[in-house]
């Protein structure tokens, strides 16, 4: 500040615009979920559900990873968007987008009335009411046996081909298509969701409460509005589960599922949208091929996997890999 | 009427005893030292195979086991403490979680791995199997014996925290960890400690729940969440709390099992959920 | 309909010529159980009926040479089982689906096998109406209303005539109850009482105490197994129910080896309905134990026979049909099929593909200073009761 | 006149501890007030109180004449009464960019929008880049707060509560930890506000309150002890006594002397 050199301002508008565009990093990722279709053929099964978790993953991260809102309650929602999506399918609805729809509405209805209970709480409070909603559901969804199937499952589901053509094959290729569409849509939303004032707002709960107060934000109404929306999503994802395997079962609303789901997303990395795809990327891989290798022990494996990437990467391996990145850029620089 | 409603508050309070037990050390250890524990159940299940293997394998009797069952609990814990846990101190709640389930995963397939899948029978001596018929109500010998259990521990954990110049350190590193060290009481030992003795507390619960409620790999994650609830409801750090908690949820599944078995464990959940949304820091909670 | 009707026959024509060229040489088995997680016992003790069946027969049958392809799916994950399912038939290419220890999986995993035409072997999930999801699909364990069924009526024929039941709040629960109270009041019984227990429960102090103020002259109880027969056999003693002259009766996994272990003298007098017992008295389960003890160092269950003759029925079947493996070919080779298990004579009904077999009704004894189940009743080629019904 | 912010009768305490006692001010509109006392004296918890973080046991807080008690604090915020923190409360893994246009757009209404990216509210955007400018953080608005200096954070303090319009701006403290040459700068920065703007600001340094306050109210042990102009405050004996102790002397308005009463 010697005022000898006049440092010329910087252009917020540019450096706004560059955050939100695509970068070509990005846009090649989405083209190489293309990949399978060809490489991985006998795969597609596996990735049709990749996707549905990576965007259940996406769904939790709007919540954890931008507002904060620790939860291991979640997969409610995934719940009642698959069960909604299966007893449309079992009772005649069968055309799959507009089942999709009615899910998601289904789920984000139930998520506005949870997050009353949610967004006052924090802590182990926080995270005791979460794990009790979730079990409350299950016994819920076990005592409506007569709609639910309890824990037979609920059996019966029919699924119209996607648009009148696509029918849910063997292999998975119109599973895998189908999700991986849904999961774009969704992608794309999000991406503008927290790219946008009330994405910053979102960031700002999370960093700081007491300075959102100081700028006069109604923080509590955020909150309820971006738990309402991530419910949504949850449900979506559990309504592609539901339609392309044409069953539901009591577990889809689960603890287990609820804590999968957040142990992808640290895996990948909180924050970045993109932790969730490549945490459940990361845990469906590596389970598929642990289980393989050993049926009955592989989960010791991805206990030591979770705790070596909280132990060593506290931002996920996204973030472990963007540090790298900007370290290897940096040295070429 | 009255003798059923008699038993069903003895059956109760027994099994609030025993979420007591293997509870405690968990408030213990997240009220004072504020780390979210989520493997105290793989403590507990620990402490059951210990109690299984000396008991069925090399013939100890069990009463025993239930001492050796709090020591090597106690020592194992202090290992993982010192190794992992204490570098977790000052992360988040939600790293705490993270890194404590990740070893609840590695312990079951552990136990699966050691043990087998298979249920693990124990055998208490004949003096604490049956009941006593008192005026018409049934009062199981162990149900008993483990309240008795309960009660003692009880005591003296409030007892030892109140008055020993242990429990003075450790409630003086627990409410300035800076000035503690000034006055030269050595943090980390007291930390340590209280692991260790939460731990030890989990793994004497789980020996004594194996003749109750059996013992599988799964024991650990199955007991993890009504200790979690009970710990939540009572208060981080309070034992009486706990200790109300504990007899509280105890009391209120046996008479809804009772009276409205249709219901299930939702009750259960619900008045967590009430609770906690109407008093987030517990019934004793101080925060 | 039509058209997935056409597409399964296309894709079973793709697939059938895939297999042809792989003729000769493997038989892929794909078998899928919950390796890990709570029901990781039951899939252990199957998975051990399966090797040793292999082990005793050879691992080459019509010469084709057997292979086996493990998945594990966890616990109840029906969209889990579904996929692995159809793994299995795309990427892995088996020409058999077994396993199979829980419910909603096989009835996810039956569509797979409606689909792509292929043999399925269900070799312990007992829900009756499973078997209707495929038309290329078999079972090698029992069904639910099978024992109880035969139990409510073998209970009213003794004596019972006042029945409390107890089951636990689930699917195979359901089933039980409701066999046995539809058998009992059928045969002239009254059922005064009936609860249902969460599924998750450890302490049945409460129940029996209900059970007990019911003023019923038997009990009947449905729990899984696993840590809950233990359990109900101490709350039993401590109420001392069956000191009152009360019967207490159930489904075999009740009074199981580990459950009658830690129940102590408290299940002495249980009665129960079962398909097998390792004490069962025949000179093929003598064999049967002695080698299933010197592999694996404890005492095979009801898994592990179903496991045992899931693989029988397999190797049967593609002998039959001289290694053609389509799913058509080895169904209708199955139909009707009769041997001698370690359980006993058991068939496969030619019309429901289910398993026809002796219900065993026995009394927890002391035996040699050991609680066994000691048979004292049988009732010979037990069908189906559900799917008879719907006939 | 019109009185911008009043108490009457505020008090608050922590179970038997009062830290407020009957405090009733009034501030005009325009004023630039100091609130200076010794350590414990309860400045930051009338701040906390006006502004709504806590709630007090009795009396009443008007803000242009209506009665904001009640009030949420978000709502008190919308109706132009703001502060800033004695210890920075800012988004650390925001870019200050970010943090000032998200005030912005929370003032405008337009923070609970979806769609349309940040970069698209143009002028938000540019209201946010004029006020880092005007504070003179333009040229490191665009580097995550984290990494600026401690002064740069004062100053975003600053401009966080500018981007939100006030019409009353309680500062605690805003000087505090910065060397004495930059908070000059600071203040000379709050003292160019417009002049509608009301401020009431907590102070240790007395250069500072003597320079730029037009009235100074001393506070003691909760409750005031006294106000005046600069000139009165300065020549009060008591003040000398409680705040000042009898280390030193009161300097005459604007001249050197005084210095920080605390450390």
């Amino acid at each position: 500040m010697t005022g000898a050199v006049v440092r010329p301002l910087p252009d917020p508008h540019a450096f706004l615009a560059r955050r939100a565009r695509w970068s070509a990093p990005e846009i090649l990722f989405w083209l190489s979920t293309l990949l399978p279709f060809w490489l991985f053929p006998d795969y597609l099964s596996l990735a049709s559900q990749i996707a549905v978790w990576a965007l259940f993953a996406i769904s939790v991260d709007l919540i954890l990873g931008y507002a904060g809102i620790v939860t291991l309650g979640h997969a409610v929602f995934f719940g009642i968007g698959a069960y909604t999506a299966g007893l449309l399918g079992k009772h005649g609805w069968g055309e799959p987008l507009s089942g999709l729809l009615i899910a998601a509405t289904a789920a984000a209805a139930v998520g506005f009335l949870i997050s009353f209970f949610v967004v006052r709480a924090r802590h182990l409070a926080l995270l005791m009411i979460t794990i009790g909603i979730v079990f409350m559901a299950r016994e819920a969804a076990n005592a409506l046996h007569w709609i639910t199937g309890g824990s037979d499952g609920l059996q019966g589901i029919r699924i119209d081909p996607v648009l009148g053509r696509f029918e849910f094959d063997l292999w998975g290729t119109t599973a895998y298509g189908y999700a991986l569409a849904v999961l774009f849509v969704a992608f794309v939303f999000c991406r503008r969701l927290v790219n946008s004032p009330f994405g910053l707002a979102l960031q700002g709960i999370r960093e700081n409460p007491t300075r959102m107060l100081a700028i006069g934000s109604p923080m509590r109404w955020r909150l309820q509005q971006v738990f309402t929306f991530s419910a949504g999503l949850a449900g979506l994802a559990g309504a592609v589960l539901a339609q392309t395997t044409e069953t539901v079962s009591l577990e889809s609303l689960g603890f287990q599922r609820s804590a999968d789901v957040v142990i992808m997303l640290i895996l990948g990395g909180t924050g970045r949208l993109y932790g969730g795809i490549l945490g459940a990327v990361i845990f469906l891989v590596a389970r598929d091929q642990l289980s393989d290798v050993n049926p009955r022990y592989w989960y010791f494996w991805i206990g030591m996997l979770l705790i070596g990437v909280v132990l060593f990467m506290r931002d996920g391996l996204l973030g472990g890999l963007s540090r790298l990145w900007d370290r290897v850029r940096g040295r070429g620089a | 009427m009255l003798t059923t409603l008699a038993g069903v508050l003895f059956d109760g309070f027994a099994y609030g005893m025993l979420l007591f037990l293997m509870s405690v050390g968990l408030s213990v250890t997240l009220g004072l030292m504020n780390f979210t524990n989520l493997a105290h159940g793989s403590f507990a299940m620990l402490g059951g195979y210990v109690v299984v293997v000396l008991t069925e394998r090399a013939g100890w009797p069990f009463l025993a086991t239930l001492p050796a069952a709090f020591l090597i609990t106690a020592a194992v814990s202090v290992v993982f403490e010192r190794l992992l846990f204490s570098r977790f101190y000052r992360r988040s709640e939600l790293d705490q979680v993270l890194v404590t389930i990740g070893l609840v995963f590695m312990a079951t397939a552990a136990a699966a791995y050691l043990f087998g899948t298979v249920q693990q029978p124990v055998q208490v001596p004949s003096f604490l199997r049956g009941a006593w018929n008192v005026e018409g109500v049934s009062i199981g010998v162990y149900r008993t014996f483990l309240i008795a259990v309960a009660v003692v521990i009880a005591v003296v954990l409030v007892v030892g925290l109140e008055t020993t110049r242990l429990g003075q350190q450790i409630r003086a590193a627990v409410d300035n960890q800076r000035m503690a060290r000034g006055l030269g009481i050595d943090v980390d030992k007291a930390f340590a400690l209280t692991f260790a003795v939460g731990s030890g507390l989990a793994g004497l619960g789980g020996g004594l729940a194996v003749e109750w409620v059996g013992l599988d790999p799964a024991f650990g994650l199955h007991f993890l969440v009504y200790v979690l609830i009970v710990v939540s409801m009572g208060g981080l750090g309070s034992i009486g709390g706990s200790f109300a908690a504990a007899v509280l949820i105890g009391v209120g599944d046996m008479a809804c099992k009772y009276y409205v078995p249709e219901l299930g464990a939702f009750l259960i959940y619900a008045l967590m959920v009430l609770l906690l949304f109407l008093r987030p820091q517990g019934l004793f909670g101080r925060r | 309909m039509l058209r997935r009707t056409l597409f399964g026959t296309a894709l079973a024509a793709t697939l059938a010529a895939a297999g042809a060229a792989q003729a000769q040489q493997t038989l892929k088995i794909g078998v899928i159980l919950p390796y890990s997680g709570q029901f990781a016992d039951l899939a252990t003790q199957l998975d051990n009926g399966i090797k040793l069946y292999v082990q005793q027969n050879g691992d080459t049958v019509a010469g084709r040479k057997i292979e086996i392809v493990r998945k594990d799916v966890g616990g109840i994950a029906p969209d889990v089982a579904k996929r692995l399912a159809q793994e299995l038939v795309v990427r892995d290419r088996v020409d058999v689906l077994a396993g199979f220890a829980l419910t909603p999986n096989a009835m996810a995993a039956g569509d797979v096998s409606e689909q792509a035409k292929k043999f399925m072997v269900v070799m312990n999930a007992a829900t009756s109406i499973i078997t209707t999801k495929s038309p290329f699909m078999t079972r090698t364990s029992l069904t639910t209303p099978q024992l109880n069924d035969t139990l409510g009526k073998w209970v009213a024929k003794n004596g019972g005539k006042r029945a409390f039941t107890m089951a636990s709040d689930y699917g195979p629960g359901h089933d039980g109850e409701q066999a046995f109270q539809k058998a009992f009041r059928e045969a002239g019984g009254e059922i005064v009482g009936a609860v249902r227990i969460p599924v998750e429960n450890p302490d049945f102090s409460a129940f029996v105490q209900r059970a007990k103020d019911s003023g019923a002259d038997v009990v009947y109880v449905w729990v899984p197994g696993g840590a809950q027969p233990a359990a109900l056999g101490k709350a039993l003693a401590e109420r001392g129910l069956a000191n009152t002259g009360v019967k207490i009766v159930g489904q075999g996994e009740l009074t199981s080896e580990e459950a009658l272990k830690s129940m102590g003298d408290a299940g002495l007098g249980i009665i129960t309905a079962f398909n097998y017992d390792y004490t069962h008295d025949s000179a093929k389960n003598r064999d049967f134990v002695t080698a299933y003890r010197r592999a694996y160092n404890r005492n095979p269950d009801l898994f592990s026979v179903g496991g045992y003759d899931g693989m029988h029925v397999i190797y049967e079947a593609v002998k039959k049909a001289a290694g053609r493996t389509d799913g058509q070919v080895l169904i209708d080779a199955v139909k009707g099929m009769a041997w001698e298990s370690p359980r006993g004579p058991v068939s496969i009904d030619a019309e429901t593909r289910d398993i026809i077999n002796t219900v065993y009704i026995r009394r927890v004894e002391r035996r040699n200073g050991e609680l066994v189940n000691a048979e004292i009743d049988r009732v010979e080629r037990v069908k189906d009761p559900v799917k008879a019904a719907m006939r | 006149m019109t009185i911008a912010l009043s108490t009457d009768g505020l008090a608050k305490s922590f179970g038997s501890l009062a830290v407020t006692r009957q405090v009733s001010i009034n501030v005009p509109q325009g004023g630039r007030f100091a609130l200076i006392g010794p350590n414990g004296a309860g400045k930051t918890t009338l701040i906390n109180l006006m502004t709504g973080l806590l709630k007090p046991d009795g009396g009443r807080i008007l803000l242009g004449g209506e009665d904001i008690t009640a009030a949420p604090a978000a709502a008190r915020v919308k109706r132009g009464l703001v502060r800033t923190f004695q210890i920075n409360t800012l988004f650390l893994n925001l870019t200050p960019l970010e943090a000032v246009t998200l005030a912005v757009c929370e003032r405008r209404g337009i923070a609970g929008h979806a769609w349309r990216t940040v970069g698209a509210h143009r002028d938000a955007v540019d209201e946010a880049f004029a006020i880092l400018t005007s504070l003179r953080l333009g040229h490191d608005c665009l580097r995550l707060t984290r990494e600026l200096a401690y002064g740069q954070q004062r100053l975003l303090e600053i401009a966080l509560a500018l981007a939100t319009k006030p019409r009353v701006l309680l500062l605690d403290e805003p000087a505090a930890g910065v060397p004495r040459d930059e908070s000059a700068e600071l203040f000379s920065a709050i003292a160019a506000l417009p002049s509608d703007v009301t401020v009431l600001f907590i102070e240790h340094d007395m250069n500072l309150v003597f320079r730029f306050a037009s009235r100074i109210i001393v506070l003691v042990a909760g409750g005031v002890l006294t106000e005046g102009t600069p000139q009165e405050i300065g020549a009060d004996p008591r003040v000398r006594e409680v705040y000042l102790g009898n280390r030193g002397h009161l300097p005459a308005t604007g001249s050197v002397g005084g210095g920080h009463a605390h450390g």
